[in-house]
């Protein structure tokens, strides 16, 4: 069992995993931030260390005074949270060559993972089905020809980046060739390298997702699916676990492929496999992400298993040999995030002034901020996870908006509480009725002129 | 009579009654207590801020605001790892406290991922105070000598 | 006795009593004790402050600080009820605004629990405000009538 | 279905009413004394009336201003919590006399549970096990009879009254009568009616209940026990569900038995049967508490079920026709108080200056308390309740103890969440060797010398 664990992480993440490292009897030491010195995982952790000024390139993404404070402070495992440096190979390389564990897959796996294309051809191999596309091309004409192939419309991506950058939906043949070549020169000026690859476009598609923790001995658990569709600009807003529109069916596919890619990779630790799901309940592989996810805590609710506590297992190399749980109920996390929604969601760091959290029966707070706290302006807007359970999906609407109606954050700061708020109060979120647009095209003009 | 008074005075000593009145008798006693008043800023400070919390490495780094007077100039630690005062073990120290340094003068070094870093003086003047053990972690922007400037 | 007295000032320590004044046969205490004030600025004010909330019933009370000045006299509802101005449907109201009172003169009557309780002034002056109108509900303390002393 | 619900209580119960009649869409009124005008309840109900001063005979126990309040608010339903009048059948009366649902059962079905001598022999004609003893008495020598007929040692109680006053063990014979004649004399001075009756000592009981819910079609459901040995001067201290000592075939027992008394006296609502349970796991029927308990979320923590919610459905008529939940993991309560437990538990009502709530998964907060409030001197000491939840109790135990660990109070007051922690750590509490006199008699010496 590990002795010491760093977390090179902040914010509410960081002190989810002191959380779950206590109840391990796992001592913990966090990495921060001048930004950060008094921020709640400072508090909490047993140990904390300054490593650098405020911007990531210093503190968080700064790899040798990361490694250097996991050294003086003999820490034997590294958690590296989501974002920063948590899909970093390089960063998991250099763990393991100082001896110090990385909880997370090999750098071999997020190396593979971590690109599209070669995850595309692994899910292929693997034998589960991806979205009908070309491999990473680096001409227009090229492009053209597949797009041809597998017909309009059709989605250019870029193969080396994410975040929608170098992204072009493409209706028909008709001017093809110049937005190709304009989003390759937009993947070279973001990425560096103008592959792109062209795949069928889905229309209107759920964006759900698997959980499998893997051990190193070969288990593979899957724990249920997440439906992920409420997106802005590509970010999540709001998940939930069961999905409302995955029957059983479904569901025993989706859990065979993802174990079927889990294993043919040799997955080790807490991964998700993402899928895109049509109308017709057709679904497609896109992509793997190979750590924990904000989003983890809806599962937890539904299957009472600590996935920080199995990926913790998983790189001391336990033998995890639970069986897949069954999901229980019904969770939704709402993001809670500093941004002012009537204004485009612009972020609207400060300081909170009076804080009164949510509680009670189905209710959870994952959360770094406090009364007094004052947030940092150098990183992500969120500032808590709210999460409820409830025996189905009504009750648990009916909780969130409960929990959401008593969550009070003041300051010179603004939530995204409001915006949540009325759009659990939406016809095609009660409904279930989503996709990947749904919130863009049809539920955020409708709020946000309070209509 | 007053003896009772007495006894009862120093009883109240560290209570929190501001003023007494007695009258018994023809006897008549007015007592009135100095009682320290929480500063308000204090309070509102203690308020809002999360009590930082005492780790192995923090311990030792003093309060910077008792020390940063007008002539002392910190030098803090530009990276995190260990602190060391000789080029290597069994060696004389780079300085010693009294001592005075040039500009661009090494103070110490630490070493981060086996590799050790020359600390550099970045102010001219004496060595009133070295912060940190030898062979001790230090993190960050820690404290580690306090120059006098001349 | 003072023994007594001491026991009993030192019991009230973690009470929440300023001042104290005990008569007894020949012997008077008076005590004042230092209680820590929560108002001490402005930002913790605001900080410690849940904001009140304004329902259906609360809505009406107007800032209590704000009239009372010193000639302003509150009389405030002893009871939770319904507040009606005339003794009966369709008859003359106890008292307008402008009227003069003395004390002890029904002011109006509260109904509560199908009792009407008739509510009289404690305060003899000039009635310059009434707060609440016929047929709304009232809580335990909501201010009624401003009186003006005269 | 209910319009409004007046809630007749104050602090973390009235917060709990409030949430589930939230999640129920149904309105709230809170009453409330001048003392707690700015209390939680007042800021999250709907509606708020003050009815009295701060000392409970002129607010929280004042029926005619609770009435009046409600007739003005147009509350269709009261529902009083614990502690002051839930369990006075007066006031259920008059609120049914007015035209009000009481939420609780009938008013006779109070007054029989109320009169412990009635819900003896109740009881005993229901079938279920009671402690050997006799029916209320008056003369000591009556009383010295029947003690020497069940046999020494013995407990004399007062037969109107509870809280341990006029009760008294009896070892032997010798100077019995003249014990019996003080307990007497005590049950008189303290309830106004000195009969007692005396019952065979069960030596080293545990306290274990059963909480039940009945509607008004008959219907019986039954949620597990809670086991509440944990006591000091007989005032629970902490709780948990399931009890580390009931197996299968006792579970079984106590089920049935439960259910049989409420079906028997034609329960409406939600009760708790209390039973003592020996060594040997005999069980005997103690007393029904006829409303909802303060311990009543690790009920909900390892059912599932909102008993509050279940509670105003049997209240307004509806079927609830489920079956008994199965108990998924195990849950804890932690009673937070503000008493300084080196002093005896002293209470030291005084002002939170700062405040951090534990969270994150499996970590549950009922309570009334923020930063910057000012706990009033005039009521319970009880501020929170902490309730965890894991896959067992093993693990129950180090959550618990992890978010003790971050519960942060400040201010010119002491909590007991220190004396929780040091209980977490005692021996005879992780291995669940628990009966009503261990925390007296073992436990707390150790804690408060801190040993």
């Amino acid at each position: 069992m590990f002795k010491k664990v760093l977390i090179a992480n902040r914010g509410e993440i960081a002190v989810r995993i002191i959380r779950t490292c206590k109840e391990l009897g796992i001592k913990t030491t966090v990495i921060y931030s001048t930004a950060d010195k008094n921020s709640l995982p400072v508090f909490l952790a047993d140990e904390s260390i300054c490593i650098g000024e405020a911007k990531p390139s210093a503190s968080y993404l700064n790899i040798p005074a990361i490694i250097s404070a996991a050294e003086i402070s003999g820490a034997d495992a590294i958690h590296p949270g989501y974002g920063f440096l948590s899909e970093n190979p390089g960063f998991a390389e250099v763990c393991r060559a100082c001896g110090i564990e990385f909880i997370g897959p090999s750098s071999e796996t997020m190396v593979v993972m971590g690109d599209k294309a070669q995850a595309r051809n692994i899910a292929q191999k693997a034998g589960i089905p991806i979205v009908p596309g070309s491999d990473a091309v680096k001409e227009p004409k090229k492009a053209l020809q597949f797009a041809k192939e597998i017909g309009f419309p059709v989605l250019v991506k870029a193969a080396h980046g994410g975040g929608g950058r170098g992204m072009r939906v493409i209706e028909n043949e008709k001017g093809a060739e110049e937005l190709i070549g304009m989003a390759m020169a937009e993947a070279e000026a973001a990425f560096g390298n103008g592959e792109v690859y062209v795949e069928k476009l889905i229309l209107n598609p759920r964006h759900i997702e698997i959980q499998v923790i893997a051990d190193k001995h070969g288990n593979v658990i899957v724990l249920g699916e997440r439906e992920c569709s409420l997106q802005r600009r590509h970010q999540k807003v709001l998940e939930e676990s069961p999905s409302p529109f995955v029957d059983k069916n479904l569901r025993i596919k989706l859990y065979e492929s993802a174990r079927k890619i889990t294993s043919f990779i040799k997955y080790e630790g807490a991964g998700t496999i993402e899928f895109l799901v049509d109308k017709d309940k057709n679904y497609y592989f896109i992509e793997m992400n190979t750590r924990i996810q904000v989003e983890h805590p809806v599962t937890e609710m539904v299957t009472g298993k600590d996935l920080i506590a199995l990926q913790i297992k998983s790189a001391e190399g336990e033998q995890i040999n639970i069986s897949d749980p069954d999901l229980n109920g019904h969770a939704i996390e709402f993001r809670i995030n500093v941004e002012d929604y009537k204004k485009n969601f612009r972020p609207t760091p400060g300081k909170i002034e009076k804080l009164l959290l949510p509680g009670g029966f189905g209710v959870r707070v994952d959360t770094h901020i406090y009364e007094g706290y004052s947030i940092p302006p150098y990183y992500d807007s969120l500032i808590a996870k709210l999460i409820v359970h409830g025996e189905n999906r009504e009750k648990a609407i009916k909780r969130g908006q409960r929990a959401l109606s008593e969550f009070f954050v003041e300051g010179n700061i603004k939530t995204t509480i409001p915006f949540h708020i009325k759009l659990t109060e939406d016809d095609n979120f009660i409904k279930g009725n989503l996709d990947t647009k749904v919130l863009e095209d049809k539920i955020l003009d409708r709020i946000v002129k309070n209509k | 009579m007053i003896d009772k008074i007495e006894k009862l005075l120093k009883s109240l000593e560290s209570s929190s009654i501001e003023e007494l009145e007695i009258e018994i008798d023809d006897l008549k006693v007015k007592a009135k207590y100095y009682r320290q008043k929480p500063t308000e800023t204090l309070i509102v400070e203690k308020i809002s801020e999360t009590p930082v919390q005492q780790t192995a490495i923090q311990k030792n780094i003093p309060e910077q605001n008792k020390i940063a007077s007008e002539n002392i100039h910190i030098v803090k630690s530009p990276i995190v790892g260990t602190f060391y005062r000789a080029p290597s073990p069994g060696t004389e120290p780079f300085v010693k406290e009294g001592d005075f340094v040039e500009n661009g003068q090494t103070l110490c070094i630490i070493e981060a991922l086996k590799v050790m870093n020359e600390i550099e003086s970045d102010a001219p003047g004496r060595i009133v105070k070295i912060l940190v053990k030898d062979g001790q972690p230090v993190e960050f922007d820690q404290p580690l000598f306090e120059i006098e400037k001349v």
